[in-house]
């Protein structure tokens, strides 16, 4: 079963058609990456997918369950995480504390253990605590723990926005321009990591510009223009095509 | 010494009976809403305690029960239509909200004695009560604040957007700050009125809502305490600062101009920061060592 | 014409810039590179005027305009196009660009509205529409050409291919080939290293807070170090 | 009498309009709600009145020294309350304290001033004429009232949307940052925004005091109440809002204390103005903006 | 065990203020809780003026022999949570004997219970009728509302109201209560009640009010709030087009100076009642009257007179009360007030056993921008 299936979702803004008739699936254990110039509409369907916007048609598959028409928080705890174009940390907040918030889709105790503190409560928030800190670890950012994330230099606020992502135990992940402003050797750096992530069968679904990194990455790309789908599969194929040449890359 | 204690016990009173109203506008703030309807909690939840003791002559935690249970129920149906308004907007809407709780109560003589308030109400608060409800108002927002809501209205606070794309849903969590800004709002309001033998709707008017903002923003509004220590500094300011009896209205807002420009944080917060502060340079450096 | 020595800025504890020193002449195209986080847009908001520097000096033609604020060393004629396009979203794309000839302050100007529409088309056809809604590329163009009103006598860009699909990057980039050819000098802050050293004459490479390398771009293209640290570890073109 | 009473209603709009112009535009600037207009417009009646009965000046000069002094006020309240946080990029939560910390200085420099009298201008400040038209009875003062709201209201769209200085106003109000690399000078756009929103506030308070006979040192803030209805009503930070707001706040209350209760009038307004909010989250003629967006679209 | 406790207690501190007494000069503390700041500063300035000024005369006077009065004149700020600390402050720290209340009923309200409860007289002026609080608290005017029924009776007399509007202070209690007076009164003799309106406090537009009054067909308009606002709507209502013949009947509030500058040829014909006459042809109101214009520079109004009364009251009070100067004493001596010389109404001031003073009001109207007797 694909991981994500978008069919023939459609979306119109005052009359204006922003995304129309586009269809396509993200498989578990892949790297899928989705491509299109600026103001093609991908920025709508990552909307669409994580439940911000409403589809006008078409509908969103999550692993077989139709989540076109449930509201955004509750598409998260179906499942889905997502990264931001620019980084969106609790800057204020410990890098600690920032993954600790991921967990928030595990969370059990109801809110009447929550207010008056019984030991389930407790216990849960020292949980959470724990396996953080096995999170950062993992990405040896253990000695960043206590430092408010806003200080930290950007890429390792990549990491911790990437932590958190992780933290919630997703199906699907969305990667909005992770790499943007990185350079290429930066981007490969982070590229290993989301590698790995789908080897051990998480779904990812990458909307992305730096074309050597999609290329690096995806094992099967789409391409957005006007809205529509001018492209589909296999990425060296992909970028052969004329449509994708005149309309994205360019001369 | 006894004789001092004796006379200022009531200001130590009003210390505890403004901190709770300094909660209930401490929660919503937490939560990231704009509230500004402690005034409006504050009133109902007083009313209805004095209604029930001077007309049913009902003891005193029946009255202090139902001022927090109205109040619970007046934040839930203010939260139905609020939470789907932001910023500067909430505030407007819970600015209307007050207005229209001090012209019923003006207007409802029958009930609530208009303008003439309700008078002759019983003391029934003192100064141990205070501390025992203000010391469950404190169990209460220190698990919160270390539990699942806490961290939820963190997140909120800082940025809706990672918040709903954490699972979180904005507006069942700000219903919850709304409801329990009333709970706090109506037992501080009953508090009020089991202490000051009268009230009149204006007693929740524009300045208790500047009070109750004004101790948050002095205090701080992230740790608990904060509300607490920005009441102890207001309330007891003007009695330390009676030479300038008459200037107090300048001195309240210069205090509160020094405080949000120079405390952006307000002093518990500013003060915990830089611990923390301190305490993660301090990590820092024996992980390198 | 613009000589920066030992420039270093602070932003709040953390200290962005250290030590930075180049200088442009006039008709060049600089490039700037470097890793992330190694204070390459302080640099650039330093010399604009919007971060104030703790310590160095810059002089722009015959005046030290260390410290000087935004809008004077706009007026001065050394303009940025900041990162991440920042139109005027709510205001028309025709007053955008009015809105560009403030920082004229008396100069002459080198471009009318006229020269900016022949030199991006597309921003003829929408002038009565609202910046904000244009794409990305498309405001790309008109921050260029906004910074174009003002008669600048250097031109700082700091990222302009970000976010942009690859074959708006290319039509940017023809534009700023076309600006340089006319004579402006243009000073050019650029992840992709790649595409910064094949456009520019002459580069410089940060890091830390350190201009640590200069050179001409041709030359720094096979420069080893280049390679190792900027250039695409996988070669992906067939 | 409906006839009387919406000309009432009208006149009353404008002094709400008046008000909540120099209010409007801070907002539309800066966002920022600045309760410390309600006591630079009382500052501005201040002067006003003591250049008339103090220093014995004709009203319109009376007038203008009005303005220029709410102008002054409203530029040291944006200097002392306000510079400060947006040089820190603080929220516009932390505006509304400082903004209300200051209006507690100025009113309490009002009272001491005034030692809490309500005062008024002198009889024949302004000439008591009265006309009447098919019954509907309208004072010389009425007029000018609702002429001189009209005429501020187009005057500021007209600066505005036609001249250089709108355009610069317009920029720093989308983002300070990027108009000082145009060669715009934020603080001065500031200053200027700040000293024309306190001179229309001195005006407001002249008209006013004159109006309904009364100079107080808390003068402000029922107006400040009724300006967040207004601006609900027409729209934050819209100038033409801030006159239809006005009207229509003005015409509702009148009709209200007209036709059902008087002391009911006020929890008839807020009870509208919290409607409106339930149907349009952000006013009547407020833009929806797509950023509000956890809840659906 | 806790009463013995209690009541030791109390003989302490009782014990204490007389054994320092004797020992030095002897001292009396009065506490005066008063709002110089805020919404009700208005009326307490002047109140705490006629104290100080009544306070001063009687220090001069010596006759109180020995005996000082120290006199803690402390602002509430109109707020009655600070008026309550400034109370028992004054009896627990302060050891006041005596406390000389502010014109606010509100913040009366609620201080008035704590002296009534540790049984410390208070003698107030505040407009409401406050004196049912209990045994100790006395009230050093007589009550608006009941003035306010003389002139009602003066005026059924006079004018035989038939159709009567009126137009009060809706978040002020004792403006209610005078309206209820005078309406009370009216009903009884048959006159309709054809518009009740209402305003606040910080209400300065009543174009649609007064033009819904206009279009009556009234007698008489009642017009119950402070002064200047009264002065403010009769000009506004005459403006709307309010008939010359309908007569104007205010409350004591526009016995200010204020009404008549506020209100200048507009007021004119209006009749009122005062518990205070500024043109009070006596000798003890004229030496007054200059007295306080040469302290102050302005004239009195009935705020001041009240509280120079308030305190020549209190001192009558605590006179009577010696040797022992206790609260018991002293509150005998405030309910032994008889005949005193006062300058409030007909100059005779006597404390009825529903511990407020009886004395007539007089019923004034303007005439030529003055206030003469009807």
């Amino acid at each position: 079963m694909s991981a994500l299936e978008l069919c023939n979702l459609s979306r119109q803004f005052d009359g204006l058609t922003a995304v129309d008739d586009v269809s396509f699936s993200v498989n578990p254990g892949k790297i899928t990456g989705l491509i299109g110039p600026n103001g093609a509409g991908k920025t709508t369907v990552v909307n669409l997918i994580s439940g911000f916007l409403l589809p006008t048609r078409g509908c969103i598959h999550l692993y077989g369950e139709d989540i076109s028409r449930i509201e955004p928080a509750h598409v998260a705890r179906k499942g889905i995480a997502r990264t931001f174009q620019n980084i969106r940390l609790l800057k204020e907040a410990s890098v600690l504390d920032n993954v600790v918030s991921g967990f928030h889709r595990h969370e059990r105790s109801s809110w009447w253990s929550s207010l008056f503190g019984t030991p389930a409560a407790r216990q849960e928030t020292s949980e959470f605590r724990e396996q953080a800190a096995e999170l950062l670890s993992r990405f040896n950012m253990l000695q960043f723990a206590n430092l408010p994330a806003g200080n930290l230099s950007y890429g390792h606020q990549r990491r911790v926005e990437m932590m958190r992502a992780l933290a919630t135990q997703p199906r699907l992940l969305l990667l909005d321009e992770p790499v943007a402003g990185m350079n290429d050797r930066e981007a490969d750096a982070l590229g290993e990591i989301f590698k790995r992530l789908a080897k051990d069968g998480l779904a990812i679904l990458l909307i992305e510009h730096n074309m050597r990194f999609v290329m690096s990455l995806c094992e099967e790309l789409h391409v957005l223009d006007a809205g529509r789908l001018i492209a589909s599969g296999e990425p060296y194929a992909v970028r052969a095509q004329a449509a994708v040449v005149a309309a994205y890359l360019g001369g | 010494m006894s004789n001092f204690i004796l006379g200022h016990l009531s200001l130590f009173e009003l210390v505890l009976v403004c901190s709770i109203l300094g909660y209930s506008q401490y929660i919503v703030l937490r939560a990231g809403v704009f509230s500004m309807a402690t005034a409006g909690f504050a009133s109902i939840g007083a009313y209805t305690a004095a209604l029930l003791s001077v007309r049913i002559d009902s003891p005193l935690w029946v009255g202090l029960l139902a001022a927090a249970t109205i109040g619970a129920l007046a934040g839930a149906i203010l939260a139905w239509p609020l939470a789907r308004l932001r910023g500067v907007f909430q505030a407007i809407a819970t600015l209307a909200f007050v207005q229209i709780v001090i012209s019923i109560g003006l207007y409802w003589e029958s009930m609530t004695g208009g303008a003439l308030g309700l008078n002759g109400i019983p003391k029934l608060v003192h100064f141990g009560h205070l501390l025992l409800v203000m010391s469950m108002v404190l169990y209460v927002l220190i698990t919160l604040s270390r539990t699942g809501i806490g961290r939820a209205f963190d997140i909120i606070r800082q940025d809706e957007t990672v918040a709903v794309s954490l699972g979180i849903s904005v507006v069942k969590y700000q219903r919850l700050a709304f409801v329990l800004s009333g709970v706090l709002g109506g037992l501080g309001g009953g508090l009020m009125a089991y202490r000051n033998y009268s009230l009149v709707p204006e007693d929740f008017g524009f300045p208790l809502l500047i009070s109750a903002l004004s101790f948050v923003v002095l205090g701080g509004r992230i740790a608990v305490f904060g509300p607490l220590v920005g009441a102890l500094i207001l309330t007891l300011l003007p009695e330390l600062a009676r030479p300038l009896a008459d200037y107090r209205l300048a001195v309240n807002g210069v205090l509160m101009l020094l405080a949000i420009i120079y405390w952006p944080y307000g002093v518990v917060d500013t003060l915990s920061l830089h611990w923390r502060q301190r305490r993660a340079v301090r990590t820092q450096v024996e992980a390198r060592s | 014409m613009l000589i920066l020595d030992g420039l270093a800025t602070s932003y709040g504890r953390i200290q962005a810039v250290r030590h930075a020193s180049l200088h442009v002449e006039p008709g060049e195209l600089i490039a700037l590179i470097g890793p992330n986080g190694a204070g390459k847009s302080s640099l650039l908001n330093t010399i604009s005027g919007l971060l104030k520097p703790v310590a160095g000096s810059v002089r722009f033609f015959d005046q030290d305009i260390t410290g000087w604020r935004a809008d004077q060393v706009a007026r001065a004629g050394l303009l940025q196009v900041p990162e991440g396009r920042q139109v005027l979203g709510p205001l028309t794309v025709e007053e955008n660009l009015l809105l560009g000839r403030q920082a004229l302050a008396g100069r002459k100007p080198n471009h009318q509205l006229a020269d900016v529409y022949a030199l991006f088309p597309i921003l003829r056809e929408r002038h009565r529409q609202k910046a904000g809604t244009l794409s990305g590329g498309e405001q790309q163009m008109l921050a260029i050409g906004r910074a174009l009103m003002g008669g600048p006598r250097l031109l700082i860009l700091d990222e302009p291919s970000l976010g942009l699909a690859p074959i708006i990057v290319n039509q940017v980039f023809e534009a700023l080939q076309t600006l340089r050819h006319s004579g402006l000098t243009i000073l050019l802050v650029e992840q992709n290293a790649s595409l910064a050293l094949a456009s520019s004459n002459r580069a410089y490479v940060m890091e830390h807070g350190r201009t640590v390398l200069e050179g001409p771009s041709e030359s720094l293209r096979h420069d080893p170090r280049i390679i190792r640290h900027y250039l695409p570890s996988i070669e992906t073109t067939p | 009498m409906l006839a009387q009473q919406l000309l009432n209603g009208l006149v009353t709009g404008s002094t709400y309009a008046l008000f909540a112009l120099g209010f409007t535009l801070v907002f539309g600037v800066l966002h920022v709600l600045n309760l410390a207009h309600g006591a630079i417009f009382m500052a501005g009646a201040f002067a006003g009145l003591y250049a008339v009965t103090a220093a014995e000046l004709p009203l319109y000069l009376a007038f203008l020294i009005a303005m220029l002094s709410g102008g002054l006020v409203s530029v040291a309240v944006d200097w002392l309350a306000l510079r400060p946080l947006r040089q820190r990029g603080s929220s516009e939560f932390a505006a509304i304290i400082s903004s209300l910390g200051i209006a507690q200085v100025l009113m309490s420099a009002g009272q001491a001033i005034s030692q809490t009298q309500i005062m008024r201008f002198p009889f024949g400040t302004f000439p008591v004429v009265i006309y009447e038209f098919w019954g509907v009875r309208i004072s010389l003062l009425q007029a000018a009232i609702l002429g001189l709201s009209l005429l501020l209201a187009f005057t500021l769209l007209l600066f505005l949307f036609r001249t250089d200085f709108g355009r610069r106003v317009r920029a720093v109000a989308i983002s300070e940052r990027t108009s000082s690399l145009l060669g715009i000078r934020p603080n001065i756009v500031y200053f200027q925004t700040f000293f024309i929103s306190g001179a229309l506030a001195g005006a407001a308070g002249v008209i006013i005091g004159l109006a309904f006979n009364s100079v107080h040192f808390l003068m402000g803030e029922p107006f400040l109440l009724k300006a967040f209805v207004v601006i609900v009503l027409g729209g934050l930070g819209s100038i033409g809002g801030a006159l239809i707001g006005g009207v229509m706040l003005g015409l509702i209350q009148t009709i209200a204390v007209s036709y059902l209760s008087s002391s009911l009038s006020d929890a008839i307004i807020y009870s509208l103005l919290f409607c409106i909010l339930l149907i349009r989250p952000t006013g009547l003629f407020g833009k929806l903006h797509i950023e509000t967006r956890v809840v659906r679209s | 065990m806790k009463k013995n406790l209690l009541s030791l207690a109390s003989i302490f501190t009782l014990a204490v203020p007389a054994l320092l007494g004797t020992a030095q000069a002897q001292e009396v503390v009065v506490g005066v809780p008063i709002s110089s700041s805020g919404i009700f500063a208005f009326a307490n300035l002047p109140a705490r003026n006629g104290i100080t000024l009544a306070a001063e005369e009687v220090a001069k006077s010596g006759e109180l022999g020995p005996l000082k009065i120290k006199l803690l004149i402390e602002d509430t700020n109109s707020d009655k949570n600070q008026a309550v600390n400034l109370v028992n402050r004054f009896i627990n720290t302060n050891k006041a004997v005596l406390i000389l209340g502010s014109t606010s009923t509100v913040e009366a309200q609620a201080y008035l219970p704590i002296a009534q409860s540790k049984k410390i007289p208070a003698l107030t002026q505040a407009s409401g009728d406050v004196a049912v609080i209990g045994d100790w608290i006395f009230k050093a005017n007589a009550a608006p509302a009941k003035i306010m029924e003389s002139l009602a009776l003066r005026y059924i007399k006079d004018y035989q109201p038939k159709r009567v509007a009126y137009i009060f202070n809706r978040d002020n209690e004792s403006y209610i209560q005078q309206k209820d007076g005078v309406k009370g009164r009216f009903e009884q003799v048959g006159a309709k009640t054809l518009l009740e309106e209402t305003i606040v406090g910080t209400d300065t537009d009543f174009s649609a009010l007064v033009t819904k009054v206009a279009a009556q067909n009234i007698d008489t308009l009642v017009i119950s709030t402070t002064g200047e606002v009264t002065a403010n709507i009769i000009i506004q209502a005459r403006q709307a087009g309010l008939p010359s013949s309908v007569r104007i009947v205010a409350t004591p509030s526009a016995g200010s100076h204020q009404f008549l500058k506020v209100g200048g040829a507009a007021v004119e014909g209006v009749i009122f009642t005062s518990d205070y006459f500024i043109g009070n042809p006596s000798k003890l109101n004229q030496e007054f009257v200059s007295a306080y214009k040469k302290k102050y520079g302005i004239e009195p109004d009935n705020f001041a007179a009240i509280g120079y009364t308030v305190f020549k009251t209190a001192a009558a009070a605590i006179k009577s009360a010696g040797p022992d100067y206790s609260p018991e004493s002293i509150r005998k001596g405030l309910a032994g007030i008889k005949n005193l010389p006062t300058i409030l109404g007909n100059g005779s001031l006597t404390q009825t056993t529903a511990r407020t003073p009886a004395y007539d009001g007089v019923v004034l109207t303007v005439r030529d921008g003055k206030f003469v007797p009807l």
